[in-house]
């Protein structure tokens, strides 16, 4: 049996790399796969956590936290789409008109 | 004796009635209904004010009206009301308030005559008589900070109010934020106060509640809340070190200045502390701050004002003087003469604005008195009117200044503070000095004006002339209401305000015969030094130059006299403000300061600003410093258990 | 762990945002059968929606009851915020009508999503477990991102849009891997569950409750625009179409204070000692970097997102005191802040609109001579927000400001007060703006009915709420109160032991 | 789940993860994504997670990504902007993440979690559904307008809506990308 800790462990460099993604990208899209990413590890250690404690809670929360992640990506992929239309770059240096 | 009296709230009404009238229908209907309800609110709040002190004045001693609007802030065991008190403080000052202010507002009439702003003009004034009563006869601190940060507003609002000068809105500004400076020592002291009253289960900051129990606050916390208070009232009552706004605040309309600059808001700070007098007398140290500040402030300001030519920074300065000397008396715990001072202040000093405002308005805006000169033959009222209020404020036995300033010398003298007394002397002679200088620069001498112009100087309209003369009258008798004790019905307004302030024991007569013949020689002195210079020799020259020339160019020329003030007296403050304070007499280093920590703040703004990159990629950086913080943070505190 | 009771079902917790929500559904229906002109009608339907969901908030009040296995509170509480939440984004609708058709927004979605905002929001006060109160944040959040972008034609606005989504969501991760440590250590999501099990001493200091905490006040901190965290802010509110803005500078920030106060001072008060330091800071932080950067602004819509900042600082100086003295003292000073706040940017869409100008501080030069009603509404406002006396501001201020010193949070309190000294500077500007400088003449003159009776409700809720406190205040206190009765039997027990 | 099969998983997850972010093109970046999808999908299932196992596959994969795709493709982004010049935020980064990773993780070995036993049904559609229509029944409402939401969303920003009144410029799809 592995140890859930090592689930934990595993949902944190996700996590984490997710995070890194989002700082270093400069392609919104990838920018917000990176998020979907990091949303992804935290759904494991949900599902972790929950299966340590025997609840099923977690893969309730897991559930919904799905919807959102999809709700998110429609509407994000949508916001994108309308800066793209107003700029014609995805480019996250190029968003700069609101500043100081 | 606490009696009901409903009519306080109808008092305090009255101005914002006005307000409301002014800001919503005043342009719509004219000026002359402007004029006469902003002076008819102010006359009635004055005539309201009289029946109040009257009904008073018949109750046994140490009783006061009030009325209750309401509760305000219930909270918790926070409990805060609306409640208006009207003792003999507040008589005294609210007499003052609305008296003066109503003759101020009838003169306005006049001055603002031709001003297409006058509605927003007449609000603004009207807010401020609101904003003061309020502050005069608020029952508890907290309110009694609405009405301060009104006072500061309504002061902000109508010195930019010509706002078309950048410079004016600048010295607005100035005033303003100098304001909040003293505010955040204000709001600190009351905060003090608040949770030390409430540690002992008194939440309602009431002055009359507080007073009672004032002997269950320590002497250290006593001491914090004063000095903490008293820096707010250092800045509105323009004192070292947060006096330099008031200079700049004479670009204002001049009755402003009379109104707010000199005879009403900056006696606040004096009104605050006498307020709070039991406070202030559990902490000696804090009083001795309050004598010592005073004391220097009204030295330092009346050697600034030898130096001025601006007719208005002068008054300005005489006022930073005459402060000085109430927070002296203050100090020394004279509460009721400080006080006293404020009232003949508040009569001489309004009266020399409106004078300066009528040679103003005369002269078509001319405020410097080198281009003055001669104007007695044309204004011979106005001449009068100043020779009646520069004699009041130079303490001239018999004119009011002088009972009260004798009264706070008399006091520093018999507690024992001798340099401060000595000190306030000397003062007393400068400012016999600066002042009659001022009124011989403006009305005597060879007219300094253009021949046409000088030919269409003219005395004010009646409008204008009316109040000058009440405030002459009372510059010259408002003295009688307190006496020396022991002389005819003696000091009436000493023993009226006593129940509140206390008061000093007196000294013995013979001493106070003493005290007052030295003061009064050293006014003298400087009032003839002022007719020898200003005066007397500009006639001389001419014979003396044909006697003796040399003689004349090196002792009796008008250059050399102006040469041997600046030598005695300019150059050693020059000198003692460039070493000390900064640069320069009028603004010193404070200005710097102010400006400093404006340019700090401002520095401090564009950095916090450029945070902003506008690169959400940076946003994030920083969201994720934030977190790593808070994550190492709860680590640390993971890690010890 | 399971049941926590059985499991009530009740139509009082859900009839206030129920309303909201169908209304949203009317609002869709109802709109897609009409033509784009036609549409902007639908700004009816939505305030009809509001204003009976702010009536149905009656229905939420009582004792503290849980409903929907621990979802949902009834709880005064909870009807408090049902009520003003939805009487906030009225306020909102009134002052959009015109202003969504000059901007050529699509009517139809617009107010749809300021309706599921609204239930968001009041989902957010309602919810009794991490999981609504989350679902809810996401539902106001998500239907905020699309608002802020919904002026498709200005590059600015889809810009705000693009960076308050990609933080938002970024944020969001951080919230949830908080919720998911709260649970791993509680072993449950429902409040009431993970406040009992915090109380037990062994667990409130696991390192799992621990990181939980620090995220989840992370989450928050981001919510509510507390530095460092509030980054986004200024951007978002700047480009977001200015009625937009008001309900994310009102209405977002009321139901993220809502959900904030209830979890961390409610639920997780036994955690005070580990959760004050981390909020002293954020308030120092937000107060003076709020503070600071609105000077430098020339843009109102950016000081104002600064000053909601710095706002957003004070309620934190009071949340940090922790104590159940300050919960009214937070509840009325976001009542003051509300309709202040409202009120700004309703003289904002009013000026946009009638000069035909955007929202420089140029922009309301000379607004004194040309709308004198404005200007006046509009130094009122600030002068709110400045916290001058006697206006809603101060009176918060102080009440918030006198309960942290009673804390001894003495440093706060001085760091607060400089701080709102500073304010003053620029806040004043504004009304220097509009009463000292000339502007162009500019004749065109608004008369929108409902944008007037907009400012003057705002106006005159400033005004009394400031003035006559004391109503206002027993209401903050009794509906704090009951949201606090939760913890009053543990207490009785622990007293027994 | 037996420890060689979770290290499987967990590397692939992780070195797909670290393509997601470090590749150029953005397809091959959704290419990546997918795989670690996948990765911890098969982590859930073997969590004892069946049926949100098997969601992560289908909704993720299925609708979430391939919406992804489609944008991408619409807005033909085949190449990615010249990545260059960012030497500074992703050193940060790298640091950041570093510090985020070893704060993390010396959180979470701090404590030792302990699996429980747990019944057959665990993680079965009918018990989760018997939570969701249950204690979770309002969140599970919530999640119905959250798509609601989503649905008025996409049509508001991404529709092309007719020029308003104040009007800034008429930007067009049809132009090209700037180079």
């Amino acid at each position: 049996m592995t140890p859930i800790n090592y689930y934990l462990g595993l949902g944190a460099l996700l996590f984490a790399i997710g995070t890194v993604g989002v700082l270093i990208r400069r392609n919104l899209i990838v920018v917000f796969m990176s998020i979907e990413l990091m949303l992804n590890a935290v759904n494991l250690t949900f599902i972790a956590l929950g299966r340590a404690m025997g609840s099923a809670d977690g893969q309730v929360i897991v559930f919904f936290v799905m919807i959102v992640a999809g709700v998110e990506a429609a509407v994000g992929l949508g916001i994108i789409l309308a800066a793209f239309r107003n700029r014609l770059t995805v480019n996250a240096d190029e968003f700069n008109l609101l500043r100081w | 004796m606490i009696v009901e009296f409903p009519a306080l709230n109808l008092l305090l009404l009255m101005p914002a009635i006005g307000v409301a009238f002014n800001l919503f229908f005043g342009y719509r209907l004219g000026r002359s209904a402007v004029n006469t309800v902003s002076v008819g609110v102010v006359a009635i709040a004055f005539a309201l004010s009289v029946w109040a002190t009257v009904k008073l004045a018949t109750m046994p001693p140490g009783s006061c009206l009030q009325a209750q609007l309401g509760p305000w802030i219930y909270a918790g065991p926070l409990r805060l009301d609306v409640l208006l008190r009207f003792d003999a403080l507040a008589a005294v000052m609210s007499l003052v308030v609305s008296g003066v202010g109503c003759l101020i507002h009838i003169y306005s009439c006049g001055y603002m005559g031709e001003d297409p702003d006058f509605a927003r003009y007449f609000a603004y004034m009207n807010l401020f008589t609101f904003s003061m009563l309020l502050l005069v006869l608020a029952g508890n601190l907290l309110l009694m900070f609405v009405g301060w940060e009104g006072v500061g507003l309504c002061s902000y609002l109508l010195i930019a109010f010509w706002y078309d000068n950048p410079l004016f809105a600048f010295n607005g500004r100035k005033a303003f934020v100098v304001n909040r400076i003293g505010d955040v020592g204000f709001l600190l002291g009351i905060f003090v106060l608040f949770s030390a009253f409430a540690s002992h289960g008194l939440w309602t900051l009431d002055f009359a509640e507080m007073r009672e129990r004032a002997g269950l606050i320590s002497p250290a916390i006593a001491t914090i809340a004063c000095l903490l208070l008293f820096f707010g009232a250092t800045g509105k009552s323009a004192q070292i070190p947060l006096y330099v706004w008031l200079p700049d605040a004479m670009v204002g309309p001049t009755p402003v200045s009379a109104l707010i600059h000199a005879a009403t808001m900056v006696t606040a700070g004096v009104y605050v502390v006498a307020r709070l007098n039991f406070l202030f007398a559990l902490s000696p140290s804090t009083m001795e701050a309050v004598a010592t500040i005073g004391t220097v402030t009204a030295f330092f300001a009346a050697t600034i004002a030898l130096a001025q030519s601006d007719i208005k920074r002068v008054l300005a300065y005489s006022t930073i003087s005459q402060i000085g000397y109430m927070f002296l008396g203050a100090g020394v715990g004279a509460f009721g003469a400080a006080i006293f001072h404020v009232v003949t202040h508040a009569f001489f000093k309004a009266l020399l604005f409106l004078g300066a405002g009528s040679v103003i308005h005369a002269l078509g805006g001319e405020q410097d008195m080198n281009r003055m000169g001669g104007l007695r033959r044309r204004m011979p009222l106005t001449h009068a009117a100043m020779l009646a209020g520069t004699l009041a404020i130079s303490a001239v036995p018999g004119f009011s200044g002088f009972f009260s300033k004798d009264e706070i010398l008399q006091a520093a003298y018999t507690s024992g503070h001798k340099t401060l007394w000595l000190i306030a002397v000397v003062t007393a002679g400068l400012t016999g000095l600066y002042m009659f200088r001022l009124f011989f620069l403006t009305f005597y001498g060879k007219p300094r004006l253009s021949e046409e112009r000088f030919a269409e100087v003219h005395e004010p309209p009646f409008v204008m002339a009316m109040p000058l003369v009440v405030l002459a009258a009372l510059s010259v008798f408002g003295g009688l209401i307190g006496l020396p004790e022991g002389v005819l019905w003696g000091n009436q307004i000493g023993a009226f305000l006593a129940p509140i302030t206390g008061r000093v024991s007196a000294a013995p007569a013979q001493a106070v015969m003493l005290l007052s013949a030295i003061t009064s020689g050293v006014t003298f002195i400087g009032i003839i030094l002022a007719l020898i210079g200003y005066v007397v020799i500009p006639t001389l020259p001419e014979r003396l130059a044909a006697w003796a020339q040399g003689l004349y160019r090196l002792l009796w020329s008008k250059y050399y006299v102006d040469e041997l003030y600046d030598f005695l007296i300019t150059r050693p403050v020059l000198f003692l403000s460039s070493a000390i304070l900064g640069r320069n007499v009028d603004s010193l280093a404070i200005d710097a300061v102010v400006d400093g920590t404006g340019e700090a703040v401002q520095g401090g703004a564009t950095a916090v600003r450029r945070v902003e990159t506008g690169n959400v990629q940076h946003y994030v950086l920083i969201y994720l410093g934030g977190v790593l913080l808070i994550v190492g943070y709860y680590l640390l505190s993971a890690l010890r258990h | 762990m399971q049941a926590l009771g059985p499991l009530i079902l009740s139509w009082r917790s859900v009839l206030a945002p129920g309303i909201v929500a169908l209304t949203a559904v009317v609002t869709m229906l109802v709109g897609s059968g009409l033509s784009e002109d036609e549409s902007e009608s639908v700004g009816w339907i939505a305030l009809t929606g509001l204003v009976a969901a702010a009536i149905a908030s009656l229905a939420a009040s009582g004792d503290h009851i849980v409903t929907f296995g621990g979802s949902l509170i009834i709880d005064d509480y909870t009807a408090f915020f049902y009520l003003l939440i939805p009487v906030c984004s009225a306020v909102v609708v009134l002052f959009s009508f015109d202003y969504v058709a000059a901007l050529g927004l699509p009517a139809t979605e617009y107010y749809a999503l300021l309706l599921f905002a609204t239930t968001g929001m009041m989902l957010m006060a309602g919810a009794g477990d991490l999981i609504v109160m989350f679902l809810g944040l996401e539902t106001m959040s998500i239907s905020a991102y699309v608002m802020a972008a919904m002026a498709q034609r200005d590059p600015k606005s889809s810009e705000a849009g693009l960076k308050y989504f990609l933080l938002g969501a970024f944020s969001t991760g951080f919230l949830l891997y908080g919720i998911a440590l709260l649970y791993g250590a509680t072993g449950s999501i429902k409040l009431e569950a993970v406040a009992q099990m915090v109380r037990k001493h062994s667990i409130a200091l696991s390192p799992f409750v621990l990181l939980g905490l620090g995220l989840i006040l992370v989450g928050f901190g981001f919510k509510v625009a507390a530095a460092p965290f509030h980054v986004w802010t200024p951007d978002a509110y700047e480009g977001a179409p200015t009625s937009v803005t008001a309900l994310m500078a009102v209405g977002i920030k009321l139901g993220a204070f809502a959900g904030f106060i209830r979890v961390l001072l409610i639920y997780l008060a036994p955690l005070h000692a580990q959760w004050s330091g981390v909020l002293w800071a954020l308030a120092a932080l937000s107060m003076t970097v709020g503070n600071l950067a609105a000077l430098a602004q020339e843009n109102i819509k950016r000081m104002l997102a600064y000053s909601a900042i710095a706002h957003a600082g004070y309620i934190l100086v009071g949340m940090t005191a922790g104590r159940s003295e300050v919960g009214p003292a937070l509840l009325y000073y976001l009542l003051g802040y509300a309709f202040a706040n409202l009120g700004a940017f309703a003289v904002l869409v009013a000026v946009e609109q009638a000069q035909q100008s955007g929202t420089k501080l140029d922009d309301l030069s000379g607004l004194a001579r040309n709308h004198p009603m404005l200007a006046a509404a509009m130094a009122l406002f600030m002068l709110s927000l400045m916290g001058m006396p006697p206006l809603a501001g101060f009176v918060g201020k102080f009440y918030i400001f006198s309960v942290a010193l009673e804390s001894r949070y003495v440093w706060l309190v001085i760091i607060a007060t400089l701080n709102s000294v500073v304010s003053a500077y620029y806040y004043a500007r504004v009304i220097v703006a509009m009463y000292m400088r000339e502007g162009a003449e500019r004749q065109a003159q608004t008369r929108q009915p409902t944008l007037l009776f907009a400012l003057a409700v705002a106006a005159l809720a400033t005004v009394i709420i400031g003035l006559l406190p004391h109503p206002y205040i027993s209401a903050s206190s009794a509906a704090y109160a009951s949201a606090e009765q939760v913890l009053r039997p543990a207490t009785a027990a622990l007293q027994t032991k | 789940m037996p420890l060689g099969i979770f290290a499987f998983f967990a590397t692939l997850a992780v070195i797909s993860a670290l393509g997601v972010i470090l590749q150029r093109s953005p397809v091959h970046s959704l290419l990546a994504l997918i795989v670690t999808l996948l990765c911890v999908a098969a982590l859930m299932i073997g969590l004892d997670a069946l049926a949100v196992g098997l969601l992560q596959a289908i909704v993720y994969v299925g609708a979430i990504v391939v919406l992804f795709l489609f944008v991408i493709w619409l807005l033909n982004l085949e190449r990615d902007p010249e990545e260059s010049g960012r030497l500074g935020i992703k050193l940060l980064a790298a640091v950041g993440a570093a510090a985020l990773v070893g704060e993390l993780t010396a959180f979470l070995t701090r404590t030792h979690m302990s699996q429980q036993t747990v019944n057959s049904d665990y993680g079965s559609m009918a018990q989760l559904a018997g939570l969701i229509f249950g204690n979770y029944l309002i969140a599970f409402e919530v999640t119905s307008l959250l798509l609601l939401v989503a649905v008025v969303g996409v049509v508001a920003v991404a529709r092309r809506w007719p020029s308003p009144r104040l009007a800034n410029r008429p930007p067009t799809l049809s132009a090209k990308p700037q180079t």
